[in-house]
């Protein structure tokens, strides 16, 4: 057992663990905190498993931005009534375990089962990378060669959004959510609020330039800015958007239409749909990742406020 | 009289009137769609079924009528039993037409009984036409289905009848549809139409399945016992006009059907005989009950059962032997039967309106109607009789046919006794609007057998043959004797329930109830979540399983 | 057995436990967590695909690992609207549990007019 | 290297239908929420007479050239880049989806409005946009020839139907949705884990790709064997049909359309894709006939548990649980290259048309009805027929349709069916369907046999408080959505043909 491996090992053993405490907790809030520092594990696997873009997507959306999602709907929920009914108990427990380790072990003899040399599309997405003029195959891939995937994802989070606006009560409607923070923040508060949002824009401009080249893209970048933003609005500095704002609108679906414009205008420049014109493919798909960074951050901030509530209210 | 015939059957727009005898009444129907239409439904019962008559001599035996722009092409010919079933359907339609148009009173309510009646028409005349198995099915639930709407048009406490019979019609529907599919798919290049799967069924693998499953779809429809639950309280139930086309043309439904579908020239015994059994227990089982009942329509209804008993005996007996006649034969009968029980109810109709003076001058006329069904000489139940001779043979079927004819005047004979019960001293009698078309099917079910014997068959003037006279009439005095004698006796029989075995039927569904409540129950428990997800995991791990652990 | 097999079998165990909470917890919240575990294991295992597949100077194939991030964002979509359909029917129930089903009937609506 | 893979497309406008077919719904959706209020509504509408005449043009396109059309997005070739894919039967779906949101959409007009010095609001906003959003949802999936481009389909098509359950803002409605919600999810995370071994195993996501490459091994079963649960739980196969009764009949009646005619077809189609054209023969036949059991299953309980609801949406919803069973009964009839194949593919997709177009009539005509009466109790409904005959005549149609009485696309289907399980030998699927026909019968008297009745005191009742009407517009498109159903059993041979076009079985053979 080599030296790396024994760290392997024991990072899975940890996250396994925290995982299990995550689904086991007795309180929803502690298996809610289980699940954010899971999150963070997680990340760890991912670069040890050489996918530096994934662990940032994880560390950012899956641990960050749902953390902060189900922190807050705990608090708001609690624990509900104390004879809380436990659904499945005794024999009924027993038999979902069974199930539940049947489930796992096909998985991983499906898994066992894998031919030895695994088939990759590695080789194909490296021969046509130089022709996208990325030096990132992964923004190559999300960008160039499954780019509908990628543009249907983003209009999957305006689905989202508009989802979870519905929810909230007609007489809110036109409102704006809640504020992340408290009425009256805290002083360090006020002060991260201040100091790290430019700091966040950088670093979220960053992850985007770079993502065309190193680890990073448009939803990295995008979930930094939406943490940058939520931190505004906690902090108290910036009221909640109203969600009839026309801005707040335009903003919303501003990167999805773009990029489907380009997509569309691609039948007349490139000869296909979601194609781009030869030899212009980094500039065009540059573009495309500044704008869906803008609203991946709007949309992500979106969610992560809930629908509008307080209308009328300061 | 033959070389007009002749000279019109081979009339060059044959298929043309096909389409018109359809379309007239399908016209009609769309139109009571619209309110301003809707005024004139009365009119439309009695012009919708004169392209039917017209299409009964213009386009018989002419070429067939193809519409093939559908996924299933629509073929539509006119062979000889069709004509003359849907000559005698049509003219009990119109003369139905007529009665109802005249008695209808209520404006608003008349607009969806024109309709239903309207779609029930189209059925009847399409199903004598229908020459592919896809259309036949078509007609025959248009036939069998909306014809609910006339049944419960009426009376309040219609609706078990209503339910009764659109149970026993989708369970024949149900038997048709599997009867067909094993039909078509019987033929090498699974060709629809009906001389196809018949030509290839007695060759079929599934022979036996097909011929059983079609003659309990068809016997729902004739009344085959024990499917004929529903005759008696749906023709009580329906108004008058709608029994009379029910219980004259909508039943002649299921005749064509076993006429058209059965493999004749091919001996299957087995279902022969089987339908022989049962047809000629219907005959006595059906008087049998309907002297029981007080009610006339109710006494009708059982003599229907026991008249298309006859049928299917006949039917039978020409399965056994493969006899090609036997079609012929119960088609003529049938179509007898038709007029004389359509004209009966429509009596019903004039006579429970009555006052007494008027009462006795029309029952005669009623008797000669009745009578005819047991055949009284001179009458079309002669030639009807006579039709069915040779199929059922001298032996003992046809000494139980001339049984069956006693047993008859018996029942009519208490049945115009309980008709006359009816007449009260009233001012007001039913107008001629309502007697017309009475007299009409008195007339026609004397003459159209008739006329139609000599035409097909060429013969001299049977009827007046002095050993057919004999032979014909004899069972009729008996039947009379024994009604005479037995008068006191028979109105003292305890009424039974209407629908006698069917009225027992009912308790399963009491279980069905109960089987219910745990489905309830179960319902309750699979959605429950742990269960649902459960259920998912399961459903997962089964697929999954299916190839992993495959040996 | 090495760090790719351990990633892939932990994906496995990951997917198994979260089904394990997804069908025994009856808070909602826990579900939603449950299924975020589900999730990401799911992701893991298609990382470790991603991994097998290294080839042609490439540390893993960029294919699965692009669809991952296109997953995760569809999975906080999800996470995102299961949250806020939560609250509101909190507030409408009043309690974070699943309701187990009061039979088909009993819960519907009636459309009676005022 | 792009260069060369392009100039293998031909150009041909045609080949633009089917990514403009997913672009624009989803074009229409980001700019209808953009200008929000009635914008929302106008862009919508607008939307529906270019929605349908895509959809008509693909199925003309591909019945006239008789082959499927294919698109390779961004001029990438699979297994590297995502091909869509139109066969007959995508087609037809296509066109059904769009008929039916379009005629959906335009009954909904009168029922989410914004009203008189309101700018928007919540109903009318989410409606219209979800209903772009299903539509785009739906064009995705049908098209979808990628596991993982028809998952996140798949995901647009649940994220756009939850919310719509619950527009009526009724605490149950919440309730239905999160049960929704919930087991959707889980389907969806089942599906992705099959996609996940498709690939480890394989290097593929490309449906054509996988189905010359799939073997029968641990891999590829596990794999289907997920991702088809996953896909019964969105489908809601019985016993996965837990949320669907309680969603379906709470949401409003042009939501209930929706979701009932269309939103589970969706996952019913991907169902159909992966055991009739991915997996092969040798590894179809088990599960099929396990599917063909849980459709029987299906079809008896759902039935029976239609007979015992009170209440009129709730009935119609679990006869959606019932029909749904019908769907999965072509499945063992419909695999290899038997003569009777391709009878039972066409047989299935024209049961999914009609079924969805009778279904959408009749929620639209129980939302007439519940208008005029006031309440959806089925034991209320005596003396219906003189009150409100539009209705009752559009639920009679539709249950024509869906009791498989002739004339009516239902009656094709079953026939075909019917034909297909006789020549096959599965007679238990033949004697299953008579059954269902009778048992659909007896749910749908409870509704018609005292709509015709004469009412006990209807003068009273009719007298007293002036009856709204029934909207004539909204008769009119429920009607034309039923007469769709019954017309469809006077459908032209070319229908047969395009559903072949495509059709797993290599030996098409014509249906008579």
């Amino acid at each position: 057992m080599t030296l790396s491996f024994g760290f392997d090992l024991s990072l899975a053993v940890l996250t396994l663990a925290v995982a299990g405490y995550a689904i086991g907790a007795r309180e929803s809030f502690a298996s809610v905190v289980a699940f954010i520092s899971y999150g963070v594990l997680l990340a760890l696997v991912w670069v040890r498993l050489s996918a530096v873009d994934v662990a940032l997507t994880e560390a950012a959306i899956g641990s960050g931005v749902t953390g902060a999602l189900l922190i807050g709907a705990a608090a708001k929920v609690g624990e509900g009534a104390v004879d809380a009914p436990r659904s499945v108990r005794g024999a009924g427990r027993l038999l979902t375990a069974l199930f539940c380790i049947a489930t796992t072990l096909g998985i991983a003899t499906a898994f066992l089962s894998l031919p030895e040399k695994a088939p990759t599309l590695a080789p194909l997405a490296a021969e046509h990378l130089p022709s996208t003029g990325l030096g990132n195959p992964v923004t190559a891939v999300l960008l160039s060669y499954r780019a509908i995937d990628t543009l249907l994802e983003s209009v999957v989070l305006v689905f989202a959004v508009v989802g979870v606006w519905t929810f909230a009560s007609d007489r809110d409607w036109g409102g704006r959510p809640e504020s992340p923070g408290k009425d009256r923040p805290e002083q360090p508060l006020t002060f991260l609020g201040q100091i790290l949002p430019p700091l966040g824009i950088l670093v979220g401009v960053h992850l985007v330039w770079t993502g065309a080249t190193e680890p990073g893209g448009a939803f990295q970048g995008g979930t930094v800015l939406a943490a940058a933003w939520i931190l505004v609005m906690a902090a108290g500095l910036r009221k909640p958007p109203s969600i009839e704002g026309a801005w707040l609108r335009f903003a919303l679906i501003g990167g999805p239409a773009l990029f489907l414009g380009v997509g569309v205008a691609g039948f007349a420049l490139a000869k296909a749909f979601l194609a781009y014109p030869e030899g212009h493919s980094k500039a065009f798909i540059l573009v495309i990742e500044a704008a869906l960074t803008f609203s991946i951050a709007i949309a992500l901030g979106l969610l992560a406020l809930g629908a509008p509530g307080r209308k009328g209210h300061p | 009289m033959n070389d007009a015939a002749l000279a019109l059957s081979t009339f060059a727009y044959g298929p043309q009137t096909l389409a018109a005898a359809l379309g007239a009444p399908l016209v009609l129907m769309l139109a009571c769609a619209s309110a301003r239409l809707r005024r004139f439904g009365p009119a439309y019962l009695v012009v919708a079924p004169l392209f039917a008559l017209a299409a009964c001599v213009l386009a018989s035996d002419s070429g067939p009528l193809v519409l093939d722009q559908m996924i299933y092409p629509i073929v539509l010919v006119l062979d000889p039993p069709g004509a003359l079933l849907l000559g005698v359907t049509s003219l009990l339609w119109l003369a139905a037409g007529i009665f109802a148009a005249s008695s209808m009173r209520d404006e608003t309510e008349s607009g969806a009984f024109v309709a239903f009646w309207l779609a029930t028409l189209v059925g009847n005349i399409g199903v004598f036409m229908a020459a592919d198995v896809a259309s036949f099915y078509l007609f025959f639930a248009l036939v069998s289905l909306p014809a609910y709407g006339l049944i419960v048009a009426q009376a309040r406490m219609a609706d078990s009848a209503g339910g009764l019979y659109v149970s026993v019609a989708l369970l024949g529907e149900a038997f048709l549809i599997l009867a067909f599919a094993l039909l078509a798919s019987a033929t090498p290049d699974h060709s629809l139409l009906i001389s196809d799967g018949v030509d290839a069924l007695p060759a079929s693998p599934w022979r036996d399945a097909t011929i059983g499953l079609l003659i309990a779809g068809f016997g729902t429809k004739i009344g085959l016992l024990p499917l004929h639950v529903w005759m008696p309280s749906t023709y009580r139930a329906a108004p008058v006009a709608a029994a009379a086309v029910l219980s004259g043309g909508a039943v002649n439904a299921g005749v064509i059907g076993l006429v058209r579908f059965f493999p004749w020239g091919h001996a299957v015994p087995v279902w022969g005989e089987a339908l022989v059994v049962l047809g000629m227990s219907a005959a006595f089982y059906g008087v049998a009950i309907g002297l029981t009942q007080r009610n006339p329509k109710t006494m009708l209804a059982y003599s229907s059962i026991s008249q298309m008993g006859l049928v299917a005996a006949t039917l039978g007996a020409g399965l056994v032997a493969g006899n090609k006649g036997a079609a012929a034969g119960a088609a003529l009968y049938a179509a007898h039967h038709g007029l004389a029980k359509g004209g009966l109810f429509l009596a019903v109709g004039v006579l429970s309106g009555c006052g007494t003076l008027r009462m006795r001058r029309l029952t005669p006329f009623v008797g000669l109607l009745a009578l005819s069904l047991a055949g009284l000489p001179f009458s079309g139940g002669v030639i009807a009789k006579l039709a069915i001779k040779q199929p059922l043979g001298d032996g003992l079927l046809g000494a139980l046919s001339t049984l069956s004819a006693i047993a008859t005047t018996l029942l009519m004979l208490h049945f115009l006794r309980r008709v006359a019960a009816l007449a009260e001293p009233r001012v007001s009698n039913p107008g001629w609007a309502l007697i017309t078309p009475m007299f009409a099917m008195i007339a026609a079910s004397i003459m159209a057998p008739t006329a139609y014997y000599f035409a097909i068959e060429n013969h001299r003037l049977v009827s007046l043959d002095a050993a057919l006279f004999w032979e014909s009439l004899w069972p009729i005095l008996v039947g009379a004797l024994i009604a005479a004698a037995a008068r006191r006796w028979l109105e003292r029989l305890p009424a039974l329930p209407e629908g006698d075995v069917g009225a027992f039927a009912a308790r399963p569904f009491g279980l069905f109830a109960r089987g219910g409540a745990a489905a309830d129950r179960g319902e309750i428990i699979l959605r429950r979540w742990p269960v649902a997800a459960g259920a998912l995991m399961v459903v997962a791990i089964m697929i999954s399983g299916m190839g992993v652990l495959k040996p | 057995m090495n760090a790719v097999t351990l990633a892939g079998l932990a994906g496995a165990a990951l997917i198994g436990m979260g089904l394990f909470g997804l069908v025994t917890h009856s808070h909602i919240l826990r579900k939603i967590v449950a299924f975020n575990v589900i999730g990401s294991g799911v992701f893991l295992l298609f990382g470790a695909v991603a991994r097998r597949g290294a080839a042609s100077g490439l540390n893993a194939d960029p294919v699965p690992q692009a669809l991952v991030i296109t997953g995760i964002v569809v999975a906080f979509s999800a996470t995102a609207l299961a949250v806020a359909l939560l609250l509101r029917y909190f507030k409408e129930v009043g309690s974070p549990f699943l309701a187990d089903d009061p039979g088909a009937g009993a819960s519907q609506p009636d459309h009676e007019r005022p | 290297m792009i260069a060369s893979t392009l100039s293998q497309l031909s150009m041909r406008a045609e080949d633009a239908l089917l990514p403009v077919a997913i672009a624009l719904p989803v074009g229409a959706m980001l700019l209808a929420l953009c200008l929000g209020g009635r914008w929302t509504e106008r862009i919508a509408v607008a939307f529906m007479p270019i929605g349908v005449s895509i959809a008509g043009a693909v199925a003309y396109v591909v019945w006239r050239d008789q082959r499927p059309l294919v698109y390779f997005i961004g001029g990438w070739a699979p297994p590297l880049g995502v091909a869509i894919r139109a066969d007959g039967v995508a087609a037809a779906m296509l066109l059904t989806s769009a008929l039916i949101a379009s005629a959906a959409g335009l009954f909904a007009c009168d029922v989410f409005r914004v009203k008189p010095g309101e700018k928007e609001n919540r109903a009318h906003l989410g409606f219209w946009t979800l209903l772009l959003a299903i539509w785009a949802a739906l064009n995705c999936v049908f098209v979808g020839w990628d596991l993982f481009s028809i998952y996140v389909g798949l995901e647009m098509l649940t994220f756009a139907a939850v919310p719509l359950v619950c527009l009526k803002g009724q605490k149950e409605t919440f309730v239905a949705a999160m049960r929704y919600l919930l087991f959707a999810l889980l389907g969806s995370v089942l599906y992705l884990l099959g996609a996940t071994l498709v690939y480890a195993a394989y290097g593929s996501l490309d449906i054509g790709i996988l189905a010359q490459k799939i073997q029968p091994e641990a891999a590829a079963w596990i794999a289907l064997g997920a991702m088809t649960a996953g896909l019964l739980a969105k489908t809601a196969l019985f016993p996965l049909h837990i949320w669907l009764p309680p969603a379906h009949a709470g949401a409003a009646p042009p939501a209930s359309a929706i979701l009932s005619a269309l939103v589970v077809k969706g996952s019913f189609f991907v169902v159909v894709r992966l055991w009739l054209t991915l997996a092969p023969v040798q590894m179809s036949e088990a599960p099929a006939e396990l599917l063909a059991i849980l459709g029987s299953v299906a079809i008896f309980a759902g039935s029976v548990l239609a007979l015992r609801q009170e209440r009129l949406k709730l009935m119609i919803a679990y006869s959606t649980v019932a029909q749904i069973g019908y769907l999965f009964l072509m499945f063992p009839l419909a695999i290899g290259q038997h003569p009777w194949a391709s009878a039972a593919w066409s047989g299935g997709a024209l049961q999914a048309i009609s079924h969805a177009f009778a279904k959408a009539a009749m929620f639209l005509s129980a939302g007439l009805i519940v208008d005029v009466v006031g309440h959806d109790r089925l034991s209320g409904l005596r003396g219906l027929g003189r009150l409100a005959p539009q209705p009752v005549l559009i639920f009679a149609l539709a249950g024509m349709s869906l009791m498989g009485l002739p004339p009516s696309g239902g009656f094709n289907a079953k026939w075909l069916l019917m034909s297909a399980s006789v020549q096959s030998g599965h007679w238990a699927l033949a004697l299953v369907m008579a059954v269902g026909g009778l048992l659909t019968a007896a749910y749908l008297y409870r509704v018609i046999a005292p709509a015709l009745a004469p009412a006990e005191n209807a003068p009273a009742e009719s007298a007293s408080t002036p009856t709204p009407k029934a909207s004539s517009r909204g008769a009119a498109l429920s009607l034309a959505l039923a007469l769709a159903a019954i017309l469809l059993g006077f459908a032209p041979p070319e229908l047969a043909s395009l559903l072949a076009v495509g059709a797993p079985a290599a030996t098409i053979e014509r249906i008579e």
